[in-house]
């Protein structure tokens, strides 16, 4: 039992941030994917150069933005995706690389986030 | 003879079956019959060895839930009507062990719903002489819904969660603690937020919400799960910032 | 007895000699359409974490000079990639709508003494989405 | 173990007979509900009688399809059965006793009530023989003595004889 009371420790926090993930994957991801991932690709719209591109991401607050916009629908992910792999695949045994794997992940795709971020001049 | 439809029923017997099969009836079709009308014929006129749990008949005692052509169901509530002329198929409530035919096993969940203290919990029990704990209409309405619940284990047969991990507390139950948290004459929340705040409590739960489609009596024990989640992580943060708040 | 039951719960008996157990297959989920539904409504999040990734990588092509944001544009316009963003956008696009109709059983909302409806609370959800939408739509593209 | 013996061999253990439980408890249903409705007579308690006594003699006839040792609802069916039998003549014998008529208890040949000789409890015993007798145990009247039933104007004209 020792080595589980950690796990019983963060699962509030893991469910919290899940649940902040999926209200910004749910608010804000619908309308990027569509403008970056499809309407500008397919020249619906004109192009977004890199000079507008560059003043947009000037401002903090927008730094912020995509700071959040990237890291809590990664806790997202870890979340859902370690249950997924643990129910769905019944691989209960590899608990423990799992929850390393999908929260590390999340983690470290935070931590990148903040770097490429405040690595703009 | 009348009409007739035709019964597909889960007989296992431990002492001479290695594995439980399917046994073909054909028993009278009447459009008022329910599922259970159905399996009582087999055991009065048919086959007295068939054995199945059953009392009230009116969906209140909760003992007659089976799987209905796969889906959890009261069969006193169930009516053949609904799958005429097609056979029906009757076999014992999913994820719980079989003990014969059409019973299962249930004290996994009788000691599950005991662990949750679905019962008032009071700090200093009032005597008789001072009366009874008053409630208002709009108090009762907080928890009512949860109240409903007849334990008929529906909700377990009904959720992947149970199957994959039996550890899991399961729908009714944690509904059940939910129910007492949310009654204004109770003070056990912290008593019950040690055994549901962990893994195999509320958070093991992934919302697939089949417990609540399968309730007979609309508890809603999917609802009850999210929502003490939420509960249970505020309190996690108050905990960290006031460490030594009242334990 | 499985290790996996609650401990103290399963006993037998002369009278209960032996149960029979059914294990849940792994692919218990393609049993029902719901549960096939739920099952993608988990993986949805893998779309969510792919298109952080790609916003990274814009980000990060945005950070290295204008060369590196055409040949990120240029990659973005490859067929694949649209063919997968279509996917991924159709996930989300799941992924909002379950996550809105099921916001309101988990967070109630009382107003007045009476339980909000929560068919007036996945509405207002929508329309907040809506609203948020258009306003980064508008901050982008003005 | 006594008694699981004495089950085993009438029931569990049995293989000759013929009757199936669920034929003689519908009959003791028809018998009890023709014979011993609200309304009875003592002509129809007497009938139900006769027909309690050839189904007791017939479930002594009983064979079980079950004899499983594990959840045997059957086995169980047949013991309520028995105990059913045992009460449905209990009833059945009160009734006949009690010439009078007081509550859902309606003979309609004795429509009056007779506090005289029936405000008592009735108790059956079984003899040696395996008939049984009635015997009575006084009422002891704590807070509401009992009153004639009465409905409609007649209510009134009671309250009003009370004092209220």
């Amino acid at each position: 039992m020792a080595e589980e009371a950690p796990k019983k420790f963060l699962e509030p926090l893991f469910w919290t941030l899940f649940s902040a993930g999926g209200v910004v994957a749910a608010l804000l991801m619908p309308v990027h994917i569509f403008l970056f991932g499809l309407a500008l690709p397919l020249g619906w719209l004109q192009d977004l150069s890199h000079g507008r591109a560059l003043a947009l991401i000037e401002h903090p607050l927008v730094r912020i933005y995509l700071f959040v916009f990237c890291s809590l629908p990664l806790f997202h992910w870890a979340h859902r995706f370690r249950y997924t792999l643990y129910d769905g695949l019944q691989i209960k045994h590899l608990n423990e690389v799992i929850t390393v794997f999908c929260y590390g992940g999340a983690i470290i795709g935070t931590a990148l986030a903040g770097y490429v971020l405040w690595s703009i001049p | 003879m009348a009409e007739t439809i035709q019964l597909e029923v889960t007989r296992y017997s431990p002492e001479h079956d290695a594995a439980p099969a399917l046994q073909r009836f054909e028993v009278p079709y009447r459009k008022d019959w329910v599922v259970l009308d159905a399996l009582n014929y087999i055991k009065d006129k048919l086959d007295g060895s068939l054995s199945y749990r059953w009392s009230c008949r009116m969906g209140i005692c909760g003992s007659c839930g089976m799987m209905v052509n796969g889906e959890p169901k009261l069969t006193c509530a169930t009516f053949l009507s609904h799958y005429a002329p097609g056979a029906v198929r009757v076999e014992p409530l999913r994820y719980f062990p079989v003990v014969r035919d059409l019973v299962i096993e249930m004290t996994d969940f009788m000691v599950k719903l005991q662990k949750v203290k679905p019962w008032i919990i009071r700090k200093d029990e009032k005597s008789i002489a001072d009366g009874e704990y008053r409630q208002t209409p709009q108090q009762l309405d907080v928890y009512k819904q949860f109240s409903m619940c007849i334990n008929c284990m529906l909700c377990y047969a009904a959720c992947p969660v149970y199957g994959l991990d039996p550890l899991f507390t399961g729908p009714a139950a944690i509904a059940l603690a939910q129910r007492y948290n949310m009654d204004s004459r109770d003070e056990g929340a912290r008593e019950r937020m040690d055994i549901l705040s962990q893994h195999e409590g509320i958070w093991a739960c992934t919302f697939v919400g089949e417990c609540t489609k399968a309730c007979p009596k609309n508890v809603d024990p999917a609802g009850a799960i999210q929502q003490y989640k939420l509960t249970a992580a505020k309190e996690w943060f108050k905990s960290l910032l006031v460490p030594w708040g009242a334990k | 007895m499985t290790r996996h039951e609650a401990k103290g719960a399963t006993q037998y008996t002369p009278y209960h000699p032996r149960w029979y157990r059914t294990r849940v297959s792994t692919y218990w989920w393609l049993w029902k359409w719901y549960y096939l539904k739920f099952v993608l409504r988990e993986l949805s999040s893998i779309f969510v974490a792919y298109f952080v990734v790609i916003t990274l990588l814009q980000i990060h092509s945005l950070g290295r000079g204008p060369d590196a944001y055409v040949r990120f544009e240029e990659r973005m316009r490859n067929p694949l990639m649209i063919a997968l963003n279509a996917i991924s956008f159709l996930f989300v696009l799941f992924h909002t709508i379950t996550w809105f109709n099921l916001a309101p059983r988990a967070m109630v909302a009382h107003l007045g003494g009476k339980r909000v409806p929560d068919a007036l609370i996945a509405c207002s959800n929508y329309v907040a989405w809506l609203a948020i939408s258009a306003v980064v739509a508008w901050f982008i593209l003005r | 173990m006594d008694e699981d013996r004495r089950l085993k061999k009438q029931l569990l253990e049995k293989t000759e007979g013929r009757e199936h439980i669920a034929t003689i408890r519908d009959e003791m249903q028809k018998a009890i509900e023709n014979g011993a409705g609200i309304y009875r007579t003592g002509t129809s308690l007497g009938d139900a009688a006769a027909r309690l006594r050839q189904l007791q003699q017939r479930y002594t006839n009983t064979v079980l399809d079950d004899r499983g040792l594990t959840f045997n609802t059957e086995l169980i069916a047949a013991m309520e059965l028995g105990f059913m039998l045992d009460v449905a003549e209990a009833i059945v014998r009160c009734a006949l006793h009690r010439t009078e008529s007081r509550g859902a208890h309606q003979r309609t040949d004795f429509p009056k009530r007779d506090d005289e000789k029936f405000l008592v409890h009735s108790l059956v015993h079984r003899n040696a023989d395996g008939s049984s007798r009635v015997e009575h145990l006084p009422v002891k009247i704590t807070r509401w003595p009992p009153g004639e039933r009465v409905y409609g104007e007649q209510t009134q004209a009671k309250d009003v004889q009370a004092g209220r």
